[in-house]
């Protein structure tokens, strides 16, 4: 356990990724324990301001799941949601952000076995990335 | 897909199974035994124990069971024609199983008896391959025979009319890099000894 | 200042063999705010839900955290308890330390510290947990049923004997589905279409019953209670009310040779068409594809004979739309052909035929009048071999499930083979008997102890025709896996059962979740088996996974059942998830600046826009305000909010922003 | 155009007539085979027999040198040797480990960027429009296509045709005017790498396969592999021998008969190095096989 | 000059608007805003090329919308704010007269939308060569370079809120900053607290920034802000075609989609 433990926080909507991690449980498939699962209705529903609010608690890597395209519960919030990743990951970017310890997802109700991998392989690369120490070492820096 | 890494998440049986797992990814707990390889092989009436069987010893993790498998004559005739693989419904990579066995059954010098002429065919093929890069086919025949002296015989009636028509030619193709060739076949030899 | 108690389950072992749920409990004990630490075998049974119940009460808990299996599983078990012990059912919420937790983790430190973490961000949503009250919303009493096969037919009648109006939608040209093709049925014998038969005529007469045949699903909006659908009725070409089904149309019809889909094939049908004489309703179609006057712009043979001019070239789809409140899925399934079949000849040789052809063969109704005859020749076949799991546990077709009945119907259709052709002999090649049902194992010990079938266990590799005769290469594994080989006359493979190709698309309109082979996905596996995750969306037979005629109508039953207690009251009330847009004091009114971005993005149309007054009457703002009705609770609006001043009660702004805060 | 081209060991021998066709056919459609420079044995199924590895680095060193060669695409013609190629190439692209292991063994760089063209494909384009040659005269015959085992298996790695009753080469037969006919042993194997050893099991193999291609007609079989040719043409005595059975049915090589119908001469396609005679209809059954002669000196020195 | 004054004077004369929004001599070289009510005052009014500052921001202010109907200097961005700002329900059609000021200093009265629509569809909006160039430089840049600029960039910032001030587009009456229940931006102006304001107010802007530039003139240190609002402005043409502020009807990018959007990124 000396290896750098990171720390996942994964955003996820009600009724496929939150169902899909519950099949992962059924199915008794093990994965890295780094995560914390976010239960949100619908990725539309996932404000941007979480994922930044999530660095700010010191996660070392984020993961947005929601239902695959017109699987959506309610029809259209993963494609709402769809347009602002792109723009919110583009913004981080440019602003020199870490993009790769941020990862978004579809993951259905049925893919137990893709929740697990994707927990796994997050995992993994933020464990090679190391810390956010980019990021969290801001918090309280500068000028009161 | 979800079955799939579902299996694949189950913990794995020791001994051979698990040297062929980590050797060749292939896990003998997938074959269901449903008899479908042994139904298509073209030698399975010849084998000693048909190959699902020689899957079934595996799966069994008995002692005894293993040895059988490898000193079987089954996992020498087989033809490596891939029938099996390509219609098991399990996606069990049998032909890689056998020439595990087989490479196995080498390593622990439990070869078939009468597999011999077989293995030394193999051998004879591959010492022409390293001395000269290339198949030297009369001198295969030739060495072949030297070491099967009891089918010393075998063929002498073909080989006349083979060479009437051009098919022998009595001088072996030496290629320039045979000393690279014969180079593969040393390293090769040292990395399975460590093994 | 808030009171939290915290219950943890150990679920057994299932979350106590890998977490340490009594120092977890100690240490939720120590959050700030929480009173009460406790743990216990099973929360979910009686004096669990008393040990919370009693601690609400003596301890004046002001919220409440179970940390359990899945919310998706308990979650409204807790919430009743809670609320029979006075407090608000949305104080109570659920850390799911089982399912993504215990389940998924070895046991070990890191798996119990997940599990206390997962505690706390529980405890810090719940310490901002509102009381919500349920909202009431009108219901349609009318249900849609998808699909005319036995099973949409039994639900259909279930609920329309329940005084309920039922729209019954099959997209072929007559109900029935493939019951109706099948000869007789295991493990009775009893003929297929005697005992279907009646219940179709009863549909069709049934006063609360609108049948729509030939017709298929268009569209589906609203939720629970108060869907709009629309309906396409596919052009048949013929006035339904003029025709008397008289048949003198299909007798004139010059084209003949249409292979027929009712019959699998092995028949031949007209352009206009009834499926079957027994077909409800017996009104026929016309297949553009194959008629004539379509190909040619000639003939109308049908025009000029019908004594009712009911037939309508020009006839146009049509779209019927509907309010229903209640839809049940029963759209069935499909087998796979033998031509999915590599290595039995990719169904080049016409003798090699699937389950439902020989259904239609041994049918006193089908092409050869019961009497088995092998396509090719129409000879009788001396020798049949049978193939269990074709294409069924079959990872390389991709299709790794038993696919269920095959087991049943190959051992009835051995028997009936032995029954019409005494000195014939019949082979089953299979892999594992599965006859577990009513009866079902004494069955196939008959064929094989009465009737003489040689069941032989294995599979086959492979087929290929010589001298007349298919060759059959199998091997007998209780014979050490010796190869054996049968010439046969005929060859019967019990292909496998797999969803329609269009159950994705369905699901899709539905808004209903579908597993990786197609079949739509009950709402919990074993305590939800005919709901959906969609509220108001119920299945009902082979659509959600394969089955056998009783299987599919006790679901149909219990689909009809839900649909009746969804009826039973002319108000649902629905979880209080939904959308509130702020309303603070003058001069502000509420912080919504009326840009009505959510109005866009809103998918249910629940943004309305209020004008708040003074006294007089003027208007001194306009804000957003929502339809309570119509909202569902995704959130999108919430995301979108650049003030934030719409939220989403139970998933609030500060709800989540505390989760966050725990992690 | 110009492509690279491995032989194979058995094009040098008793595959000649094999080199010869594909040869001549080749210039008849001015391809120009440009041999893989120092090429080596792919061993074979002896090599995988005994050891995975070797029987990657062999095949591995092949590709490398053609890459090095600067070959886009590889003419394989021997199905063995092109089946051998192709699952290492599929080996070495799939495991990095096993990459990195023949990289060293070969002593040279391997991307993995050359593309195998088996003997089908090839002949397919040889008939294309885009070739522009045409038939001279028609090879109209009743043909068994036969494709064996190495052509179409493992299908999950060749990728090549249908892997049950394939009809690649039933397409080349058609367009050179011959009739393919529908037979059920297409893929069934002739026992291939047991020749030597195991020369029993190979008759029975071979016998079967004769038999039903003779009991349907076939005036003659085509084949697209030295192992096959050797099997069903060279053993046809160890077949009478072994079997009692007795087949005059000619073996003939596919570029041989693509070669018949684009005019090129029988010398030319080395047809007369078959031990059975290639005549339509095929010649009739001859005197029984002549016994072992008492002095075999001279058979003896043809091998020595 | 003269002609602005004129017309100003002329609209308040006949009454078509009770307040005309236009430039007027400020301290030293600078202009500010000037509101003039009375015709004898439109000779208040300047034109010049000081006169860069985006009026429309002032259209939303209480104060100003109890003045009566206005009229509105207005270059290029400014009429494009006008017209994302009736877009966004904040303005009703023809309850703003806009005089417009081409890139060549020619006036033109637009009494309604349908009009400033008009006239704005006569030019092509795209970043000028040097703002293309400054981007570039930026992304041409490494992550690690990037977030290196940026931090020294935005350790200047004062949290002043100038920015949003001087934003037409920031017209929230309760600004999700001062929101503190719960606090999604950090009060302080550490390194975080500056970090996360300007992400946020930059998603704020997506899709609707017209890119006037007022907010990078307002910063008191010289945060070259719009070097972000031109990148996302950049990013959601190239992504989802379209710019703000060129018609009422645009459908705004973030609160709309296509099936076919891009997902390479997602697994």
């Amino acid at each position: 356990m000396a290896e750098f433990q990171p720390k996942i926080v994964a955003f996820v909507c009600n009724w496929c990724t939150y169902a899909g991690a519950d099949l992962a449980g059924t199915s008794r498939i093990k994965y890295a324990s780094n995560v914390r699962i976010i239960r949100l209705p619908c990725t539309g529903r996932i404000d941007f301001m979480l994922l930044l609010k999530a660095l700010d608690q010191g996660a070392d890597g984020v993961i947005v799941s929601g239902c695959h395209p017109n699987d959506c519960h309610y029809t259209a919030g993963n494609f709402h949601a769809r347009r602002r990743w792109i723009v919110f990951r583009s913004l981080l970017d440019f602003l020199g952000l870490d993009t790769r310890r941020v990862h978004f997802a579809w993951v259905s109700a049925a893919e137990g076995a893709k929740w697990a991998q994707l927990v796994n392989s997050v995992t993994e690369e933020v464990q090679r990335l190391g810390p956010y120490h980019d990021y969290q070492k801001l918090a309280g820096a500068g000028v009161e | 897909m979800e079955v799939k890494s579902h299996l694949s998440n189950r913990p794995l049986n020791q001994g051979l199974m698990l040297t062929l797992k980590q050797a060749s990814g292939q896990s003998v707990a997938r074959c269901y035994q449903c008899g479908k390889c042994s139904a298509g092989c073209p030698l399975s009436g010849e084998m000693d124990y048909p190959p699902s069987q020689i899957l079934r010893m595996l799966q069994l993790d008995l002692p005894g069971l293993e040895e059988k498998a490898l000193g079987s004559q089954t996992i020498w005739l087989c033809l490596s024609c891939e029938t099996c693989l390509a219609r098991c419904p399990q996606e069990v990579d049998l032909p890689r199983i056998m020439d595990f066995l087989r490479e196995e059954s080498l390593r622990r010098g439990q070869a078939h008896p009468s597999a011999k002429r077989i293995i030394s065919f193999h051998r004879a093929f591959l010492d022409s391959v390293e001395f000269t890069g290339r198949l030297f086919e009369v001198g295969l025949i030739a060495d072949y025979k030297a070491r099967q002296p009891q089918s010393a015989f075998q063929d002498v009636l073909m080989a006349p009319r083979l060479f009437l028509r051009g098919k022998l030619s009595l001088i072996p193709h030496l290629i320039p890099g045979r000393s690279a060739v014969a180079r593969i076949f040393r390293k090769v030899r040292e990395t399975e000894s460590k093994k | 200042m808030s009171r939290i108690g915290v219950f943890i389950c150990h679920c057994g072992e299932n979350i106590a063999g890998t977490v340490d749920v009594v120092k977890a409990a100690q240490a939720a004990a120590q959050f700030p705010g929480v009173v009460q630490g406790a743990e216990y075998k099973y929360m979910c049974s009686d004096p669990g839900q008393s040990l919370i119940k009693e601690a609400i009460r003596e301890k004046k808990l002001t919220g409440v955290v179970v940390a359990a299996c899945s919310p998706r599983m308990h979650e409204p078990t807790f919430r009743r308890a809670c609320a029979e012990a006075g407090l608000n059912p949305f104080l109570c919420e659920m850390a799911n330390i089982r399912e993504h937790c215990s389940w998924v983790h070895e046991k070990s430190e890191a798996t119990t510290r997940k599990a206390t973490e997962l505690i706390r961000i529980m405890v810090e949503k719940v310490k901002r947990n509102k009381p919500l009250y349920p909202i009431k919303v009108p219901v349609t009493k009318t249900a849609l049923v998808l699909g005319g096969g036995i099973a949409g037919i039994q639900a259909a009648l279930d609920v329309a004997n329940a005084g309920h109006q039922v729209i019954l939608v099959e997209k072929d040209p007559s109900i029935g589905g493939h019951m109706l093709q099948l000869s007789e049925t295991f493990p009775t014998l009893d003929c297929s279409q005697c005992i279907l038969t009646p219940r179709m005529v009863e549909v069709a007469q049934h006063p609360n019953i609108t049948l729509y045949s030939y017709s298929e699903l268009e569209s589906v909006e609203g939720f629970i209670g108060n869907f709009k659908v629309k309906i396409r009725k596919k052009a048949r070409g013929v006035d339904e009310k003029l025709c008397t089904g008289c048949g003198i149309c299909s007798q004139k019809c010059p084209k003949k040779k249409i292979p027929s889909e009712f019959d699998a094939g092995l028949g031949k049908r007209t352009a206009i068409y009834v499926p079957c004489p027994q077909a409800i309703p017996n009104k026929p179609v016309i297949d553009r594809a194959n008629c004539t006057y379509y190909l040619k712009g000639k003939c109308k043979a049908c025009e000029k004979f019908c004594p009712r001019q009911a037939i309508r070239f020009d006839q146009k789809d049509e779209l019927v739309e509907a309010e229903v409140g209640a839809i049940v899925a029963a759209t069935g399934f499909d087998i796979l052909q033998t031509r999915d079949f590599p290595e039995y000849g990719y169904g080049q040789s016409q003798d090699i035929i699937n389950g439902l052809q020989f259904e239609r063969l041994a049918s006193a109704s089908g092409p050869t009048l019961g009497a088995i005859k092998r396509p090719s020749d129409g000879k009788e076949p001396e020798t049949v071999v049978f193939i269990a799991c074709a294409g069924s546990r079959d990872q390389a077709k991709g299709i790794p499930y038993c696919s269920k009945i095959c087991c049943m119907y190959t051992a009835k259709h051995a028997m009936l083979y032995k029954h019409k052709v005494h000195h014939g002999k019949a082979y089953v090649f299979y892999m594992d008997i599965r006859a577990g049902g009513k009866m079902y194992e004494e069955f196939v010990r008959r064929a094989i102890e009465e009737d003489g079938v040689i069941y032989v266990r294995g599979r086959v590799s492979r087929i290929y025709e010589e001298d007349g005769k298919l060759v059959v290469k199998g091997a007998d594994t209780l014979l050490g896996a010796q190869p054996v080989e049968i010439r046969a006359d005929l060859v019967v493979l019990a292909t496998a059962m797999v969803a329609n190709p269009d159950a994705e698309a369905l699901a899709q309109k539905l808004r209903v979740s579908y597993d990786p082979y197609h079949f739509l996905s009950e709402a919990h596996p074993k305590l939800r088996p005919v709901e959906t995750n969609t509220g108001g969306i119920f299945l009902a037979g082979a659509c959600q996974a394969p089955k056998d005629i009783p299987e599919a109508v006790a679901q149909a039953s219990g689909a009809a059942a839900k649909v009746s207690a969804l009826f039973s009251s002319s108000e649902l009330s629905r979880e209080p998830v939904i959308a509130v847009v702020n309303r603070t004091a003058p001069p502000i009114f509420s912080t919504c600046t009326a840009c009505f971005l959510c109005e866009k993005v809103c998918p249910y149309q629940a943004i309305e826009r209020e004008e708040i007054k003074d006294r007089k009457g003027n208007v001194l703002k306009v804000a957003a305000k929502v339809n309570q009705g119509l909202c569902q609770g995704c959130g999108t609006c919430v995301a979108l909010c650049r003030v934030k001043a719409i939220d989403l009660q139970g998933f609030s702004n500060e709800q989540v922003y505390a989760e966050m805060m725990a992690v | 155009m110009k492509w690279g081209y491995f032989p194979g060991c058995s094009l040098l021998g008793s595959a000649r007539e094999l080199r010869e066709s594909l040869l001549a056919v080749a210039g008849k459609a001015g391809i120009e085979l440009q041999e893989i420079p120092d090429w080596n044995c792919c061993g074979a199924t002896a090599a995988h027999n005994v050891s995975r590895l070797l029987a990657v680095a062999l095949p591995g060193r092949i590709l490398a040198l053609a890459e090095k060669a600067g070959m886009k695409e590889v003419v394989v013609p021997c199905s063995a040797c092109y089946n051998r190629l192709a699952v290492a190439r599929h080996e070495l692209a799939a495991d990095e480990h096993l990459r990195e292991q023949v990289k060293a063994l070969v002593e040279m760089d391997y991307r993995g960027d050359v593309k195998l063209v088996n003997l089908l494909e090839m002949l397919a384009i040889v008939l294309g429009k885009d070739a522009g040659l045409k038939v001279e005269k028609p090879f109209a015959h009743q043909v068994a296509c036969y494709y064996g085992c190495l052509l179409v298996r493992p299908p999950k790695v060749l990728k090549f045709d249908r892997p049950e009753d394939p009809q690649a080469m039933d397409e080349l037969m058609r367009k050179i005017g011959a009739e393919p006919i529908a037979w059920p042993d297409k893929v069934e194997c002739c026992g291939a790498g047991l020749s030597v050893s195991r020369t029993d099991l190979v008759a029975k193999l071979s016998s079967r396969i004769l038999a039903s291609a003779v009991k349907r007609g076939a005036e003659a079989m085509i084949v697209a592999c030295p192992m096959c040719h050797a099997n069903l043409d060279m053993r046809r005595e160890d077949i009478t021998r072994l079997t009692g059975e007795h087949y005059s049915l000619p073996v003939v090589y596919l570029t041989q008969a693509v070669g018949l119908a684009l005019g090129l001469s029988e010398k030319d396609l080395g047809l007369h190095r078959h031990l059975v005679k290639v005549v339509f209809p095929a010649q009739p059954k001859p005197a029984p096989p002549p016994q072992p002669p008492a002095e075999k000196k001279p058979a003896e020195a043809a091998e020595e | 000059m003269e002609e602005l004054r004129k017309k100003a004077r002329e609209l308040l004369e006949r009454g078509a608007v009770k307040v005309v929004i236009g430039y007027g001599p400020g301290s030293a070289a600078r202009t500010r805003a000037v509101f003039v009510r009375k015709p004898e005052d439109a000779d208040q009014l300047i034109l010049n090329d000081q006169c860069t500052q985006n009026l429309s921001v002032y259209l939303t202010k209480p104060e100003v919308k109890t003045l009566g109907k206005p009229a509105i200097v207005a270059h290029l961005a400014g009429l494009r704010s006008l017209v994302q700002l009736a877009a966004e329900n904040q303005i009703a059609d023809g309850q703003v007269l806009a005089i417009g000021v081409s890139p060549e200093g020619k006036l033109a009265e637009l009494p309604d939308l349908k009009a400033v629509e008009a006239y704005l569809a006569g030019f092509r909006f795209e970043l000028s060569p040097e703002e293309k160039a400054e981007l570039d430089k930026i992304e041409r840049m490494t992550a690690q370079e990037r977030w290196k600029f940026w931090q020294e960039q935005l350790a200047r910032c004062l949290k002043c809120y100038a920015c949003r001030a001087a934003c037409p587009l920031c017209y929230c009456e309760r600004c999700l900053a001062g929101n503190n229940q719960p606090q999604w931006i950090p009060v302080a102006s550490h390194q975080t607290g500056n970090l996360e304001w300007h992400l946020i107010r930059a998603m704020h802007l997506a899709g609707r920034c017209i890119g006037c530039g007022n907010c990078e003139r307002a910063c008191p240190v010289g945060i070259p802000l719009s070097l972000v609002t031109h990148k996302l402005g950049e990013e959601v043409f190239k992504n989802f075609g379209g710019r703000p502020g060129l018609s009422s009807q645009q459908e705004y990018a973030l609160g709309s989609w296509k099936l076919e959007d891009k997902e390479n990124f997602i697994g």
